[in-house]
């Protein structure tokens, strides 16, 4: 084998997609849960990025521009959030924030 | 090289005009510190940029009917006119200006007024114009993230609210994975047809079928992370937490506006561009239908915090709004179209009302805060009944008209078992609601504070129980429009 | 493997062996006599007072933040700078609206006085 | 040569993102974290597309992460508490993963059977003039969208974590 064929990063990116899924499932610091959302986008970018290697089409990398402009804006605001929530409860453990189970 | 054109701009317009209006919105603000009174030209301002989106609308629809065309691509493929993206953004038009006029008064007694809120709110309603008219999976999901970015933060408007912090937390956490679900599906289509157009889209998939492992996983999450959008079960754990901390107005907003958006995604992108792979997601919707019913009546009986009993009503609704996308006939796609009208004026008009219950020093959100609503507020208090009657799809109100519609497509559709399922829970619903009037009648009023008033949220709350009443008794009328707009015929 | 990237390849083989290499050597090298009056801060400026892990102010954050913003919108315009001469009059009006939502947002921020530090 | 660097580069980003998941510091998960965009952005560039090789670099290694690594030190957070998960996560959840993966792979394997063999340099379509070429022209729309996204998070950023100022 000389090459590598394109379905290895294909499966890289379901690989990577599911450990984002697992770190979201799993962790319970706040900061890492939404790492583990970065982590998922960028297992997403992995797959446009190889459609557009196996499409000879550059859209496919614009599309991961979108995704990572996205994916700025929303950790610019997640992380704003979590300062508040932080700020008010001095906590970042995920089962701690629930002032609003009944 | 291509330029934009004239019609280019057309297609744009509401959605120029009200980035325009959002950024003049900030400006003022920050510049017109010293202009007395200046907050409220602040709303002003900000309805002033509805009406003008408003006005781009109508030409847009007018400009489209003078061609005698049904639907109009531009801007390089990545927005289209129709029907459907017309209904929405009508209706979201209307939601953002009733958003506006009860916003005031809660803003002044949270303290929370400024520029930035009436700014966020028009951004949103910008990427609420592309989920609704966008026909291209990039455009698509940017207009999404716009919705959804701007709503985060509007829930978190109240910073010194602990319980508003959560709900933005929670709501950004499962908000973004959702997206990320969302994305996942979108870059399996465009590994599909090679291009991210929805019309490419629509022919690769019928080419390579249901059967095609690809296509279904693809479809799977997509319609996983938008079942999260419009808060159907098993994808619903945010809303309750996120409709319960949020402003009330925002509240209102999130549960009508961003509702309504999220539909036109889905009914762009399962029936009209998947629509050959029905069989793939039927299923999905069906079981979330049943389910969305089933969790929101049921957790509905035991809540006693009002927004969290709003928040399971309109899971519920989301699951009827569903049955009629399932039915997937013409009368069907009506009913999704009445559904949505009705759902959007008696949620709004519900909502005006927690509104006016927020007053200095009574947060206003428990069920007990309604007591005695009748002998201070008659008023109030009968037009929030007509709401709830609406709500729980009673005769005449607008709310039976837009269920029957729904059950009628389901039995010419010969969905019988769902059909009685549905009808089951309209009974079940009927208690939860009427432990509120129960509240507003039988019980003695335990403050006499009177309750938040404005001009605005008198006008929004007349203005939806009348039309609630009115499309009850004359349906006509209202829906020929409606349908008129939609393109779905008469 | 195109050549234009064979001197990166090589010079990220020798900058990820280069500190290696130097820790490596300069154990062989050096004497080792380990005394406590080494570790304390001497000539260095003050004692520290407290933990070096305090929390620090939330407008440093604003400041990362903005970094991110512009950062972004950065890697957006290099594209548009190596071709900006094919796209003309258009492709300056196309960068002048990105830049102008930008530029509210500047002002926004200015005004709001996020960046005083007094 | 391809063969080799492809299964490195994977390699380093399966164990790092499988140490973000089993970090119990928050520190150690976004330094795992900045692995894996590091090594994806060589996997980018093995797959033609070297301008967003260095977009991810710069954007997401150097500054959204920068971003994370401030405010975890910011909040001077500390390692996670154990805790319990509730039963069907703890029981259900990694075998559905594992499935999830299984099933992917199969289904990547099995059905685009039309798939190329990645030849580092064999298309060069993602340099920064050909990205400038497409993006700036048929995603004109897209892109000024861009802008307003940016303003907005810019917005929410300064309204939510401005409190203590004011």
């Amino acid at each position: 084998m000389h090459h590598v064929p394109l379905s290895w990063y294909l499966i890289l990116s379901a690989i990577l997609f599911a450990l984002g899924i697992a770190g979201f499932i799993y962790r319970k610091n706040i900061i890492t849960v939404f790492m583990s959302i970065e982590l998922m986008l960028n297992a997403v970018n992995l797959s446009f990025v190889a459609f557009a290697y196996q499409l000879r089409q550059v859209d496919g990398q614009i599309y991961a521009f979108f995704v990572m402009v996205v994916a700025a804006a929303e950790a610019a605001v997640g992380l704003a959030i979590i300062l508040t929530v932080f700020k008010n409860r001095k906590t970042l453990q995920i089962d701690e924030i629930d002032s609003m189970k009944l | 090289m291509p330029v934009f054109t004239g019609s280019d701009m057309l297609t744009l317009l509401p959605a120029i005009v009200m980035c325009l209006f959002a950024c003049g919105t900030l400006v003022l603000d920050v510049m017109g510190r010293r202009i007395p009174r200046g907050r409220r030209w602040l709303m002003l301002f900000g309805l002033c940029g509805l009406a003008i989106t408003g006005v781009s609308l109508w030409r847009q629809w007018s400009a489209l009917a003078a061609g005698g065309l049904s639907q109009y691509t531009g801007a390089q493929g990545a927005v289209t006119l129709d029907g459907l993206g017309f209904f929405s953004n009508a209706l979201v038009l209307g939601a953002t200006v009733l958003l506006f006029l009860t916003s005031y008064r809660f803003l002044e007694i949270t303290r929370e007024h400024s520029g930035e809120y009436y700014s966020l709110a028009l951004f949103a309603q910008a990427g609420m114009y592309f989920m609704a008219t966008a026909s291209e999976l990039i455009t698509l999901f940017l207009g999404l993230e716009l919705t959804s970015i701007s709503f985060y933060i509007l829930v978190g408007f109240t910073r010194v609210d602990r319980r508003s912090n959560e709900a933005a937390l929670k709501y950004l956490l499962l908000g973004a994975v959702s997206s990320g679900f969302i994305l996942y599906g979108f870059s399996l289509l465009y590994g599909i047809a090679g291009s991210t157009e929805l019309a490419d889209i629509s022919s690769a998939v019928s080419g390579r079928g249901a059967s095609d492992p690809f296509v279904v996983v693809a479809v799977v999450t997509i319609v996983a992370g938008l079942l999260f959008k419009i808060s159907a079960v098993p994808f619903h754990m945010w809303a309750p937490d996120a409709y319960d901390g949020a402003p009330t107005p925002v509240t209102g907003h999130l549960s009508v506006a961003s509702k309504v958006a999220s539909f036109a995604v889905i009914l762009r992108l399962l029936p009209m561009t998947l629509g050959s792979v029905r069989s793939l997601w039927e299923p999905l919707l069906i079981v979330a239908a049943v389910a969305s019913m089933t969790v929101g009546s049921i957790a509905a009986l035991t809540q006693h915090r009002l927004k969290r009993l709003f928040a399971y009503s309109s899971i519920a609704h989301a699951g009827y709004i569903l049955l009629g996308i399932i039915a997937g006939t013409q009368m069907g796609l009506r009913g999704v179209y009445v559904y949505l009208i009705v759902y959007a004026l008696m949620n709004l008009g519900a909502f005006t009302v927690l509104t006016a219950l927020h007053r200095h020093g009574i947060a206003g959100e428990d069920l007990h805060d309604l007591r005695g609503l009748s002998t201070t507020r008659p008023v109030h208090a009968a037009l929030f009944v007509v709401l709830l009657l609406s709500l729980a799809g009673m005769p005449p109100t607008a709310g039976f008209l837009a269920k029957y519609y729904i059950f009628t497509a389901l039995i010419e559709t010969r969905h019988y078992a769902l059909a009685v399922i549905a009808a089951a829970y309209v009974v079940v619903s009927l208690y939860f609601y009427f432990r509120l009037v129960r509240e507003m009648y039988m019980r003695p009023a335990e403050t006499r504070e009177p309750l938040a008033a404005s001009l605005g949220i008198r006008l929004s709350l007349y203005a939806t129980a009348a039309l609630t009443l009115f499309i009850g008794v004359f349906p006509e009328p209202v829906l020929r429009l409606g349908f008129r707009i939609s393109g779905v015929g008469q | 493997m195109p050549s234009g990237y064979l001197p990166i390849f090589v010079f990220a083989i020798l900058a990820a062996l280069f500190p290696v290499a130097a820790l490596l050597l300069a154990r062989l090298v050096r004497p080792s006599a380990p005394n406590a009056a080494k570790l304390s801060a001497y000539e260095c400026g003050i004692e520290p007072t407290s933990q070096s892990r305090g929390r620090y102010s939330v407008r440093f954050f604003l400041v990362a933040m903005l970094f991110v913003i512009f950062d972004v919108e950065t890697v957006f315009l290099f594209p548009w700078a190596v071709r900006y001469r094919q796209l003309g009059w258009f492709g300056i009006a196309e960068a002048g609206v990105f830049l102008a939502f930008l530029v509210v947002g500047y002002v926004w921020v200015i005004r709001k006085r996020v960046l005083d530090w007094s | 040569m391809d063969t080799i660097l492809f299964f490195i580069f994977a390699i380093i980003a399966v164990v790092c993102g499988l140490n973000l998941v089993l970090q119990k510091h928050p520190i150690s998960s976004a330094l795992s974290l900045i692995g894996v965009m590091g090594s994806l952005a060589v996997l980018y560039l093995m797959l033609g597309a070297e301008f967003l090789a260095a977009a991810q670099v710069i954007v997401y290694a150097g500054a959204i992460m920068v971003l994370f690594v401030f405010v975890i030190m910011l909040l001077n957070a500390g390692s996670e508490k154990p805790g319990g998960k509730s039963w069907f996560a703890q029981i259900a959840g990694i075998p559905l993963l594992l499935a999830f993966i299984a099933v992917m792979g199969f289904v990547i394997e099995t059905f685009l059977p039309a798939l190329r063999s990645v030849r580092f340099g064999s298309f060069a379509g993602g340099t920064a003039r050909e990205i400038g070429r497409v993006l700036f022209t048929e995603y004109l729309l897209p892109f000024e969208v861009t802008s307003v996204l940016i303003l907005i998070a810019i917005l929410g950023a300064v309204v939510l974590a401005r409190k203590e100022i004011d």
